[in-house]
């Protein structure tokens, strides 16, 4: 059997491994709520969290001791399983996805030869958590909240996948540290600048992040399928969407933007590395900061017609390139050109489709006056 | 390997069991789906334990058990659109009230 | 067979309860919505649940007293419905108003649409779903107003600044610097919307071709103010029967001929701007001068008679019916509210429409619930 | 100190009771079989085979038993997860991975999209009645029969090889070209008549709403 | 790779499962510990903007939904095709790459014929 | 997607610019001299006394019937012996803060110019706990002044509006 | 009043004044055949109609070429006591921009008129208020549910003249403050 | 089906939501229409405006562990909720829009770690700001008990402590702490922003101060 870190058996490592990664998810998940706040506090020209330890730093811990001795609910008419265990089934194959998390080279929980699979495969779970919870919780506005989940997150995935899969055709592989490594030249995001954006569009409704949270958007489902969830049961959803937040970016800045990986050799150490990690996902985690006090939210017809019409075709499209590209050993100088191209036929098929003509408007009566 | 065949086999065949209870037993025509897939799975769970364990190249199984999934994944939504339309037209989603084809 | 489960399958539309409780029916709204799927059949919407007898109550107070009856039925543009108010008391007691009051009047019911109209923007855009932002922004500018107006009238909202036949005190000698300078914050705060969201795509795709109402309909549902105008209907009383001085400045009705959601952005961020216009104008042409008539007794009354009067408040046309049977109070007064027809309309316009931009239709009403209940 | 614990009062939520079934059903299962282990009786595969096995049937027993057709659907899940690890048990990783994404969030979705448009959460169990000793029956005997087949047939000694994933994808494309394509159609096929029906459902609860059905 | 670096592998994918779960359930039984507990009538009514529940929420969704899941299931079913041929068809060469192109044209065409249906819209 | 890169410079502008907020607890906005925050009564420094008579003016004219006036002869009138020239005096006076709309009308009517609107942030931090701590006594009400801890402001032309 | 000058002459509100230079002479020409009777408000011409001939009445101003009545500004109504209850229509013409007042009166006996919804689609909200306000009915109206009230409080008319103002719970004065003072 | 039954009494409403015109006959019925006003109280509030109890139910902890060792947790309790208290976006009227301008950013309550939340169920705090009218009374107190608890209430202005300006129209409550308990109230008309953060700041000495309570 190999032996993993310390020179335990596998069973101990990965526990110990684990209990790391659970650390440091509590802590990362308070940081990042206290940032997002700090950061909007900017964006909204006030200040933020302050006046809870210094600089407001002890906010997020304060708000989580205040949740755990917050009485924790269930309606009358609420399904008591489904609603009891909704928030494990969101939790869980989160935590699941920090198994393949590259955070520096040689520390993650466990390397897999299809890690990129893994990924897809455990976090595309977590959604039957939010149909339960809006299920199980009898209340309208959770109801419509999670089947909007559960109808985004299954559109988006298939975007999110391709994209990824456009990905690892450049390396041939789905090892996430692989993919890293291969990167130590170059960052993918110059090769693959159209998988790019599509892959963050995607990870932003993965994450229900605005402009893609209709699920849980406040002025028409009231908070969706958690309106019901209170105390401590709630903040393991928001505890969730926040350690989802940080393994996106952390995935992204590893498929894309060269994770640990810099141009300049690896010979500055593993701290370093961390620190590459971190500074890139941070990066990352300003710009989905910034679009969510940027962006309005965009309406389910909408939002579904764009993974549909637009963004699969064009991963599609993205992998076929790929692929011809690849198979025919033409110059890698042509992937980016043809991303380029693709990343200005998206923004100009996004700017036609969603700009709805004016002859809409004919319809919209044509429907208000068939209605009445 | 130290699990013997034989205990992939014996799981598999209460699965398989359980499954075609579940499509006897139950009148709605969802979960005779679910119980069909219960069956399906068993069958997927014998493909890839024959491959593994009788196939050197422990190969077809395995690509029999991906052709499984795939058209298992077809089938439920086939059959749901079936069921739906039934549901819509005959208002209900029982089995037995639906056994007229002359609708 | 006997189909014992049939009442398990009857399907039904879903009765989407939204309100009075919620974050984006403006305060004590509830409509009760129908939903397809995701489409609107049917609303249903219910108000009163801010009905406090402003017009019961103002029939036993002298006319000085209803005043601040009146701020609190339009709380976003006080100083609109005092000036209904005010202006219906002096058309039955035939007070003259002194040009300088006058122009103050007109100075500080433009800077209280101005206020209004970013209230508005705040709030649509939380109901179009931008987190937040616009809300600040709109809350960064109206606090400059706010002050301004505090420091005038020495309250944040409830100014109780007019009074019938003038004001109630001189302005504060800073004051024409200190409104160039609110000015020049708001100029500020409408670029920042109009960075925001006019151009945005999400933005216009989430308000273009929705909530359409034709300019028939609209009159036949007695709308006004931005709403109306936004179906391509001319109709502002500041050009119709002019009032203050509104024919002395340059300035234009604002319309738009598409009366969807998006005209009434559209329309509401031009009157911003055309207010802002009005007030440089005032403050060009504002006087040293009486504020109060000559003569004012020293308990008001009025003679008997009955006057309806319209001013063009920032939701529409605010209408004040005083029914005199002489003395110091009001026999009836009845207040017409701009936002009570409008919300009739609610309905006609989003049937049909999806849930989402149910919610943004009745964002884009602009609604004041006090004073839809009154 | 334990007489003040109130605890009929306090743990009555399911929670506890969900903490207490995992503890009381998997707990003994989980402690039987690490002691096994512990004892080297089994192997740490088997400990987690076991563990698959018991996941698998009381997952699939919940299916087809449980009356509420949402929760029928979500006890499947722990069916088809456990049948990943059964997959992974046998040396299968990428099946594994597929089954998971396949079934967990695609066709469960389906499934309970499915629920939730024919209003059939509530299964009618009162119908279920008559069919339920035949069926009981003939699923025992078929089990019963694979069973015995299984113990009594002598299946010599594994042969097993993992095959590496990129060799895997290479045969299979190698290999089965036409098979991948005809899938391809297959589930042209499957969608288009999904989606024939489906919209034929669209238009009958369209009818529905015209003509008065449920306004 | 051998078998046994496999479930070495996945080892820590039980254990982080267990782990989630043992999570859950501590932060669970801490608020029961720290929490205020009471049972009333009134505070257990669903929430629905301070009016009493109009009926109950389990109703039927639009039908929308469902043909998205079925889309989403046959699209996902092509990327578990497409997983084993993206690490593998550089050492096949240009037949797998074109078998790959008609695999997803073939599906393509379904999407297409999806799309001209409407089934992609949402009225 | 130009519209949404506009608006993301927009709120990149907003971030870069310092936050607008004013510390409250720390940092006190000046308030304007205007500001309306609750009726005090005055206190007249020279004689030691309030200088509301009781005469019920103000308590006629509250829209919202929250004051509470009784008058009684001043113990300190000159014809007794002091050196008040008020015949009749405040005996007991209550605000009910609580109900006050802050409209300034008791102001206006109050022809001893005796109650004027407290213009400082006493005024405005008054959270209490119980309602009925909101109801300002005779004491309480004139307190302020008589530490000449206010600043009445009297209109500039604050005679023209007896309406 | 410089506000009042665009519509109407601006000065003597005296009801008695002459009817010359407004829109009487159209109005009663669209009004032919309904006893209609005038005078001269503050800004509008006053037009008292018959409460059965109502309907009759507004669609005649409606429809009527010259006078295009099409904008109902408000309906309303005040209660004049023993006098009875009169229903106020204001009306305007976006087109014609001129403005009238009709009322008609009510006698306390028989609250009852036809509904203008058929006319003005604006008229639904507000005589579902007025309805309440004052216990007019309106008959034929499409959805007389209560409009502001609490459902189940319909029964009184808060706008009426007799209908009480509650007691205020005083705190102060002889209420709290001053008996625990004086003990 | 017009819709004639009170929600909150009945628990159902509008079984089908289009109103079915009820077509009244030209012709008045005969009945007399001067229907008797009743004077004071209106027989149907008694029961939707009954106060709410409120049961507190201890926490585990309070009951189980001796008291010395309850009193750091009721430290660490009270000062953790003293800096979270994530208050109901809920507004009545006028106050409302104050309450709004107080989460702005010139006031900004997030610095002292107060957001709003849309649904009671992650509130700690209700805001009563503005006017509860009898219509709006039951929704009001539904809310407050759909809170879990630990639960406050601020009442925010005069409307919501007493019915303020518009307490001598009978369609409006006096003072929301007739149907609910309130810990705080702000006195103004509204008060300003500056106001309803020194209530806030009351709320959390309060809460300091009953930190014994913390269990609760
Ligand atoms: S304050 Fe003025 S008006 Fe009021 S009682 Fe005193 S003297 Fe009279
Ligand atoms: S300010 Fe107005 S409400 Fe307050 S006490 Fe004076 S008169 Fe009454
Ligand atoms: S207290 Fe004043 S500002 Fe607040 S709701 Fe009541 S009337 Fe409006």
């Amino acid at each position: 059997m190999p032996t993993g870190l310390l020179g335990l058996n596998p069973w101990l490592d990965g526990v110990v491994r684990l209990l790391l990664i659970v650390g440091l998810m509590t802590v990362v998940a308070m940081g990042l709520i206290y940032i997002e706040r700090k950061v909007l506090g900017r964006f909204h020209a006030r200040i933020g969290p302050q006046r809870t330890g210094p600089f407001g730093l002890l906010q997020s811990v304060a708000d989580a001791l205040k949740l755990i001795g917050k009485e924790d609910l269930r309606p009358r008419n609420a399904d008591p399983w489904t609603f009891e265990f909704g928030p494990y089934m969101v939790f869980i194959p989160i935590f699941l996805g920090f198994v393949v998390q590259p955070f520096m080279a040689g520390f993650q929980v466990r390397v897999l030869e299809l890690g990129l699979l893994y990924f897809v495969a455990v976090s595309s779970v977590s959604i039957v958590g939010w149909v339960m919870a809006g299920w199980g919780s009898d209340n309208r506005y959770a109801m419509i909240g999670g089947m909007r989940a559960a109808a985004q997150a299954i559109s988006y995935e298939l975007p999110f996948v391709l994209s990824l899969l456009a990905v690892s055709m450049l390396t041939g592989t789905l090892n996430i540290n692989e993919i890293v490594m291969s990167q130590a030249g170059v960052p993918n995001i110059v090769w693959q600048p159209l998988a790019f954006i599509i892959f963050f569009i995607a990870a932003l409704a993965e994450l229900n992040r605005p402009p893609f949270d209709i699920p849980v958007g406040e002025s028409e489902v009231v908070g969706g399928p958690f309106v019901e969830y209170s105390g401590i049961r709630w903040s393991m959803f928001f505890l969730g969407e926040y350690a989802s937040l940080f393994i996106m970016s952390i995935l992204i800045s590893a498929l894309f933007l060269g994770g640990y990986e810099w141009p300049f050799g690896t010979q500055l150490g593993v701290g370093f590395q961390l620190l590459l990690t971190v500074v890139k996902a941070s990066v990352l985690i300003f710009l989905i900061i910034w679009v969510r006090a940027s962006v309005p939210r965009l309406r389910i017809d909408q939002l579904m017609g764009y993974a549909w019409k637009i963004l699969l075709p064009l991963s599609l499209a993205q992998i076929l390139i790929n692929g011809f590209v690849l198979v025919y050993d033409l110059p890698k100088i042509v992937l980016t050109v043809a991303g380029i191209g693709g990343v200005f036929a998206l923004v100009w098929l996004t700017e036609r489709a969603i700009r709805r003509p004016r002859s809409a408007r004919a319809s919209a009566i044509a429907l208000s006056e068939a209605a009445s | 390997m130290t699990i013997p065949l034989s205990s992939f086999l014996v799981l598999s065949a209460l699965l398989f069991g359980i499954g075609f209870y579940g499509v006897l037993a139950r009148r709605s025509a969802i979960l005779i789906l679910i119980a069909v897939e219960i069956m399906l799975a068993a069958v997927a769970i014998n493909f890839i334990a024959f491959a593994t364990y009788r196939d050197p190249k422990a190969f077809s199984g395995l690509v029999f058990a991906l052709f499984v999934i795939a058209v298992a994944a077809a089938e439920v939504g086939l059959a749901l659109g079936i069921v739906l339309r039934l549901f819509r037209e005959r208002r209900t989603a029982n089995v037995d009230e639906a056994n007229s084809l002359k609708w | 067979m006997v189909i014992e489960s049939a009442h398990e399958f009857e399907t039904q539309d879903l009765l989407l309860n939204v309100g009075p409780q919620h974050p984006s029916t403006h305060g004590v709204f509830r409509m009760v919505m129908q939903v397809d799927g995701e489409v609107v059949r049917d609303i249903i919407p219910y108000i009163g649940y801010l009905h406090r007898g402003a017009e019961k109550l103002c029939e036993t107070m002298d006319y000085r007293q209803g005043i601040g009856f009146m701020d609190r039925t339009e709380y976003l543009a006080a100083m609109n419905a005092e000036l209904s108010y005010v202006m219906a008391v002096e058309a039955l007691a035939e007070l003259e108003v002194p040009d300088r009051a006058q122009w103050i009047r007109m100075i500080l019911v433009e800077l209280n649409r101005l206020s209004s109209h970013l209230m508005f923007m705040g709030a649509f855009g939380i109901d179009v779903g931008v987190f937040g932002t616009p809300f600040i922004y709109a809350w960064r500018e109206r606090e400059a107003i706010i002050d301004l107006f505090e420091e005038i009238s020495g309250d944040r909202m409830m100014y109780a600044y007019l009074r019938p036949g003038g004001l109630a005190w001189d302005v504060p000698t800073n004051f024409v610097a200190r409104c160039r300078e609110t000015l020049t914050a708001v100029r500020q705060g409408i670029a920042d919307f109009d960075g925001l969201l006019t151009k945005n795509e999400i933005f216009v795709a989430r308000t273009q071709g929705i909530g359409f109402i034709s300019a028939a309909d609209a009159i036949d549902f007695g709308m006004s103010g931005p709403s109306i105008r936004a179906s391509g209907v001319p109709l502002d009383v500041r050009r119709e029967e002019p009032y203050l001085k509104y024919n002395d400045v340059k300035w234009d009705v604002i319309t738009h001929t598409d009366g969807d959601v998006y005209a009434r952005y559209l329309c509401r961020l031009g009157e911003m701007r055309e207010s802002v216009k009005i007030v440089e104008q005032c403050l060009d042409r504002l006087e040293p001068g009486a504020i109060m008539p000559e003569k004012m007794p020293r308990m008001l009354r009025t003679p008997p008679g009955e006057v309806y009067i319209r001013t063009e408040a920032p939701r529409g046309e605010f209408g004040v019916y005083l029914v005199s049977k002489g003395g110091n109070r009001p026999y009836r007064l009845k207040v017409r509210s701009a936002c009570l027809s409008n919300l009739q309309a609610l309905k006609h316009m989003s049937v049909g429409q999806y849930v989402a931009d149910a919610i943004i239709v009745l964002g884009s009403i602009d609604i004041v619930l006090s004073e839809v209940d009154r | 100190m334990f007489a003040r614990l109130p605890l009929p009062a306090q743990f009555d939520r399911i929670i506890m009771t969900g903490g207490l079934v995992g503890s009381l059903v998997m707990g003994p299962i989980l402690v039987g079989l690490i002691a096994l282990y512990m004892l080297s009786r089994i192997s740490g595969a088997e400990v987690v085979f076991y563990l698959a096995s018991v996941v698998i049937l009381l997952g699939a027993l919940g299916a087809v038993l449980l009356p509420n057709l949402v929760h029928s659907a979500l006890s499947l899940i722990a069916t088809l997860l456990g049948v990943a690890a059964i997959y992974l048990m046998l040396l299968s990783e990428f099946l594994a991975l597929v089954q998971i994404l396949v079934y967990g969030g695609g066709v469960i979705m389906l499934v309970i999209f499915g629920l939730m448009l024919t209003n059939a959460q509530d299964d009618p169990v009162v119908s279920d009645g008559s069919q339920k000793p035949f069926a009981f029956g003939v699923g025992a005997l078929i089990a019963g029969l694979f069973v015995a087949a299984a113990m009594m047939a002598q299946w010599g000694p594994s042969t097993a090889t993992i095959i590496p994933f990129p060799a895997f994808g290479e045969r299979l494309f190698r290999d089965f070209s036409l098979p991948i394509i005809i899938v391809a159609f297959l589930l042209d096929i499957a969608f288009t008549g999904a989606l024939v029906n489906a919209r034929r459902a669209e238009s009958a609860a369209a009818e529905d709403a015209a003509t008065g059905g449920t306004r | 790779m051998s078998a046994e670096t496999l479930f070495s592998n996945y080892i820590p994918v039980l254990l982080a499962s267990i782990v989630g779960f043992v999570l859950v359930l501590s932060a669970l039984i801490g608020s029961r510990l720290l929490a205020p507990f009471s049972q009333e009538r009134e505070k257990s009514t669903t929430y629905e903007c301070g009016m009493l529940p109009i009926q109950r929420a389990a109703t039927n969704v639009g039908m929308r939904f469902y043909l998205y899941a079925i889309l989403f299931v046959i699209f996902d079913v092509e990327a578990v095709f497409i997983f084993p041929w993206a690490v593998s068809f550089m050492n096949i060469g240009a037949s797998a790459y074109w078998l790959m192109v008609a695999f997803i044209a073939i599906l393509g065409l379904g999407l297409g014929y999806a799309w001209k249906k409407g089934a992609l819209q949402w009225r | 997607m130009r519209g949404i890169a506009k608006s993301m410079l927009t709120t990149l502008s907003v971030f870069l610019r310092p936050p607008v907020t004013r510390d409250y607890p720390n940092v006190h906005k000046p308030l304007p001299e205007r500001d309306r925050a609750f009726p005090l009564l005055l206190w007249d420094q020279d004689i030691d006394e309030p200088f509301c008579t009781g005469c019920h003016a103000c308590e006629r004219a509250c829209p919202v019937e929250c004051m509470t006036v009784l008058m009684k002869d001043n113990p300190n009138h000159t014809s007794v012996g002091g050196n008040s020239k008020r015949r009749k005096i405040i005996d007991k006076f209550w605000i009910d803060y609580a109900r006050c709309m802050r409209c300034n009308i008791c102001v206006e009517v109050c022809n001893f110019d005796a109650i004027a609107m407290n213009n400082t942030w006493s005024g405005h931090e008054t959270s209490v706990h119980d309602r009925k701590d909101l109801v300002m006594d005779l004491q309480q009400l004139t307190s302020q002044s008589h530490r000449g801890g206010i600043k009445e402001w009297v209109p500039v032309l604050g005679q023209a509006n007896e309406s | 009043m410089t506000s009042e000058e665009t519509t109407e002459s601006t000065e003597a509100a005296a009801p008695t004044a002459t009817l010359d230079g407004t829109i009487w002479a159209e109005v009663d020409r669209a009004l032919s055949g309904i006893t209609a009777s005038a005078e001269r408000g503050v800004l509008d011409v006053i037009v008292h109609v018959p409460p059965a001939e109502i309907v009759r009445a507004l669609k005649a101003l409606k429809a009527d070429a010259t006078l295009k009545f099409d904008y109902l500004r408000s309906l309303t109504a005040v209660d004049n006591e023993a006098d009875g209850i009169d229903v106020v229509y204001h009306l305007y013409s976006t087109t014609a921009r001129h403005n009238l007042t009709v009322k008609a009166t009510l006698p306390p006996t028989n609250l009852f008129i036809d509904t203008a919804t058929s006319i003005w689609r604006a008229a639904d909200w507000l005589e579902r208020e007025t309805a309440e306000m004052f216990g007019v009915r309106f008959n034929g109206h499409p959805d007389p549910r209560t409009l502001l009230m609490p459902e189940d409080m319909d029964d009184t008319f808060p706008l009426r003249k007799d209908h009480p103002l509650a007691e205020i719970e005083i705190l102060q004065g002889e209420g709290m403050g001053y008996s625990e003072e004086d003990q | 089906m017009a819709v004639t039954s009170d929600p909150i009494l009945e628990g159902a409403v509008a079984t089908t939501t289009t109103p079915e015109p009820i077509t009244q006959p030209a012709t008045a019925p005969d009945e007399p229409m001067t229907l008797p006003v009743i004077p004071g109280e209106h027989p149907n509030e008694a029961p939707r405006l009954t106060p709410v109890e409120v049961v507190p139910g201890k926490a585990l902890y309070k009951q189980i562990l001796p008291g010395v060792m309850q009193v750091p947790l009721d430290l660490v309790l009270a000062a953790s909720r003293k800096s979270s208290l994530w208050p109901m976006t809920f507004g009545l009227a006028c106050c409302a829009i104050e309450m709004i301008a107080t989460y702005m950013a010139h006031y900004d309550l997030d610095r002292f770690g107060i957001v709003p939340w849309p649904s009671p169920r992650q509130s700690d705090v209700m805001i009563v700001a503005g006017t509860v009218t009898k219509k709006m009374a039951p929704a009001v107190k539904l809310l407050y008990e759909q809170m879990p608890n630990p639960k406050w209430v601020i009442s925010m202005g005069a409307c919501a402590t007493n019915g303020g300006p518009y307490t001598r129209y009978d369609r409006v409550l006096q003072g929301v702490d007739k149907i609910i308990p309130v810990d705080v109230y702000v006195p103004g008309c509204p008060p300003r922003p500056e106001a309803l953060i020194d209530s806030f700041i009351a709320l959390q000495e309060l809460i300091m101060e009953e930190r014994g309570n913390a269990g609760r």
